[in-house]
């Protein structure tokens, strides 16, 4: 699906601005990164994407979506066709890593063998096989973010969101993760992915969009990760 | 149907899980509805009891000298509040008083005729249908005088109609009490599994999803503490129905098993519905808090 | 003591950060505490009807013809449990008992001299009291007879016992339940709040420092619970008084102020404790739990 | 302080094994890198040293402390004396930024006027000065991680555990809190750090422990962050 940002300005309360007129227009099935220093807006953006936050101003399309028109018993379709991997994970910390993603499958009405197969097959694609029984407080950081890459993906989504996938995950693993993302992309599913992480962004060169203080500073098609004074 | 059966095992997941949560649930909402219970089965003694009382109130209606009670007994027949009436001949009557004056019964012996006249004994279900009752027999021309102790029934009546009262606002009140506890213990209960709904809500499960498994929980935290508070109560009540009967036989409390069997099933009924709504509601204020976009 | 000052801030943030959750916490405890209070002015006025009707028991005593009435006076003045002893002579005797007789004090009127005896009506506090000043009273030679409803008493007798076992029992019912029900919200609650007692363990507060605000917040929805059921209590009680002085009189329920006071200031007493014992063992079992290395 | 653990073992339940006899030795005042794949070790270790966990066997001590004997009242004096900052942050949602750094600082039972200067002061030097009466839920990710990492400074530790203390930071922001870390070492105070980020072990080389399937592989005194097959 294709996402369409017009004059989108997002202010909290003590008039802290988040996001100030963007646009932003992404096909369906192009990948695009999403960098900025800390608090320049970016998961602010995912989140509006993801129908947590409503713009203050400006309109926001996904597909044929007007997010500002979703109503409350349509809002859990939509969130079953965008994954998204949050920046501090969200999981149930009482179930295990395959439950978190197979709870996530049940809860679209899937009948619990298709469930089943699938969450097998992504927790396996992440690499975490082997300590599917184990329940997040049990697994490490990085194998918790995996586990919510896994819920996010298992749905096979047609918006992936991903909201510092690699924060917590060493350079060879964070590479096994881009591999995936890319692979999901080449799928069809537009993925949007928020990073600090310059190995990747410059190992795997695509679409690169900068927000600074709330506004989008670079929108290039194959970008560097830039310092302030390399710009 | 597929989500149903999830709804059922993420009941269990929540009930057991969270185990210690839903013993602490389960043992509010049993002893919540135990006294619940137990304030219904007193004002269903309470009343039974009254019932009973007024049920023995006498009207004694004297008649003329050489009239016999016929006439009364006739007419009394016709009316269909007065539950039993019966003639009382001079001479009953005379052995009456005897028994009835104790030590002081020389005195009666030293009387030569009988004086006394043919009376009737009327009997009523509910002590303000004394009233009304006296009126019509005083209308009767073979009727002397009508005798009924008219404080007595004048209290009878305020007690009772008091004693309805208090044991409805009681019961209300119990009622009352019951639902705010448990809806608040459920609610409580419901607040320590924000995060879990707040993500369930963000993957994209559905309300009815989401809310389901709660309120299956509910239903049964309820339906479980009304099993226990039975249990309590039986035992309680039991001891209590062995203890009157040997000490106190002269009270009139309900023993009737089918009476009492009713009773209890009212009494889970309420304790599944209040665990059902109650839940339900909790969890959609939450789901409705959760879902509120910033 | 600067530690106790950041307590009472916590506090209040404990409140009114989830001050929903204190206000479920609280109409609980209150709930509770209204049950709680009810039961126990119920017992209080049970025991004091109870204690009236022992009290307007009456043994007659009667003389042997000829005698006269002091020996018995004499002997029962000396008597600690006898609460009023009066003289009755014949001719009072008499009219008592045409008063009694109702429509039949014409047999009265055909009495030619007054056959009555002197005789005594003791009365004293305690229907159980009663059997042994009979014994005494039969050994006196001057005595013909000494009456007494021997069948209403030995009922009051089962009857005060039976209520002073029940309202014990009922009671202490209220209070086990109570104090459940006021543990479990407040471990709920807490529950509700554990991961902010594990981050706290974790930058190295002290238990002590952890557990007061919690402990200091029990205490006081304890206490403000037990105000606002002392508050429904005292509106419900007093439209109850209300209600019996218009149109039940004769019945004695308790209106004196001072009781009243006392009775409230130790259920205000209670639920203060309640809320205080509760929330410290349930924080300190969190605490502990959270605190325990893996 | 300084930090001895001999054959430390640390297995959780169903075998699993986090830890396997590491030595590790660091003296008062010492820099270190713990660094190594998702799931290597990293966290487990620094939660020995905090005592939330206990070793299943071997040695620690830190300080004149054995870890092992410390008891139930002595537990959070131990804890004041190690800053830590936790991979999941640990702040509480209810508390502003400043609160969560000051309420910290009142559980030592300091007075209310040196509590406000210092967290005033350490608030200000992660900069977050500007958001410091937002609560958690309000901040970015990175600004988040910075309220935790001026909590754990605040009470001036004598040992400073950071757990993946950059992992939601941009380069630039990065830097400055590597510096910050540098100053507290500076300053005499232990530091170790759990990271990923190879831009800042390579920027700022110091000592280095590398662990691999919870034991020890490397430990260099000015090591470089290299993978498996730089090895
Ligand atoms: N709910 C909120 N209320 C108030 N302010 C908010 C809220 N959410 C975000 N902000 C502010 O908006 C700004 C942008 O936050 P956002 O989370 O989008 O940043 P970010 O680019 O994701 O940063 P990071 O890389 O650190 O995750 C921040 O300064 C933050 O304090
Ligand atoms: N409480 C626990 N119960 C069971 N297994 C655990 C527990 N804590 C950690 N583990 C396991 O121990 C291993 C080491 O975990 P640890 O958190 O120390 O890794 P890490 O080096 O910090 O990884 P990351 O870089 O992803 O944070 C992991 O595989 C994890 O699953
Ligand atoms: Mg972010
Ligand atoms: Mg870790």
């Amino acid at each position: 699906m294709d996402i369409r940002m017009a004059g989108v300005t997002k202010v909290f309360d003590q008039d802290i601005v988040a996001l100030e007129d963007v646009h932003l227009s992404v096909d369906s099935g192009e990948f695009l990164y999403l960098v900025g220093t800390t608090g320049s807006g970016k998961t602010t953006l995912l989140r509006i994407l993801s129908r947590e936050y409503i713009a203050t101003r400006g309109q926001v399309t996904v597909g044929d979506r007007n997010l500002r028109k979703i109503g409350r018993s349509e809002l859990p379709f939509y969130r079953r066709e965008v994954g998204v991997v949050f920046q501090d994970f969200k999981l149930l910390s009482d179930l295990s890593a395959l439950e978190n993603v197979s709870f996530a499958l049940e809860a679209m009405g899937l009948p619990p063998r298709i469930v089943q197969n699938r969450a097998n097959e992504v927790i396996d694609q992440v690499g975490l096989w082997r300590r599917r029984f184990l329940k997040p407080p049990q697994l490490s950081g990085g194998e918790q973010q995996r586990v919510a890459i896994a819920r996010a993906m298992a749905s096979s989504p047609s918006v992936f969101l991903a909201d510092e996938p690699t924060g917590n995950l060493d350079i060879r693993t964070s590479e096994e993760i881009m591999k995936l993302l890319l692979s999901i992309n080449a799928a069809g599913t537009t993925v949007l992915v928020a990073t600090h992480d310059r190995n990747m962004v410059d190992a795997y060169r695509q679409r690169l969009v900068e927000l600074h203080n709330g506004r989008i500073r670079r929108d290039e098609r194959r970008g560097r990760y830039l310092l302030d004074d390399e710009l | 149907m597929t989500s149903f059966r999830y709804a059922l095992r993420d009941t269990f997941r929540l009930l057991f899980r969270h185990w210690g949560l839903s013993l602490l649930t389960l043992v509010t909402a049993a002893s919540v509805l135990y006294i619940l219970g137990f304030t219904g089965l007193f004002s269903l003694n309470l009343r039974q009891m009254i019932s009973r009382v007024e049920g023995g109130l006498v009207v004694q209606v004297f008649m003329k000298k050489g009239q016999n009670a016929d006439p009364v007994v006739a007419l009394v027949k016709t009316m269909p509040t007065v539950t039993s009436a019966a003639a009382v001949s001079p001479e009953q009557a005379l052995e009456k008083l005897r028994a009835k004056l104790g030590n002081q019964a020389r005195a009666v012996t030293l009387l030569g005729e009988n004086p006394l006249p043919w009376s009737v004994e009327v009997q009523v279900g509910r002590a303000e249908q004394i009233a009304p009752l006296v009126r019509d027999l005083i209308a009767v021309p073979e009727v002397e005088e009508v005798l009924y102790s008219g404080k007595l029934v004048e209290r009878l009546t305020t007690i009772s109609r008091a004693a309805t009262t208090a044991s409805g606002t009681i019961l209300v009140l119990a009622a009352i009490i019951s639902t705010l506890v448990i809806f608040n213990t459920i609610r409580i209960a419901i607040y320590s599994r924000r995060e879990e709904i707040e993500v369930m809500l963000l993957v994209g499960a559905t309300r009815t999803y989401i809310s389901l498994p709660f309120v299956i929980q509910g239903t049964l935290l309820g339906a479980g503490g009304a099993l226990l508070a039975i249990a309590g109560i039986w035992g309680t009540y039991a001891s209590i129905m062995n203890a009157v009967r040997t000490s106190l036989p002269f009270l009139d409390i309900i023993v009737d098993r089918r009476t009492l069997l009713q009773f209890f099933l009212l009494l889970f009924a309420t304790g599944a519905t209040l665990g059902w709504v109650c839940s339900w509601l909790a969890v959609s204020r939450f789901i409705s808090r959760a879902s509120r976009a910033k």
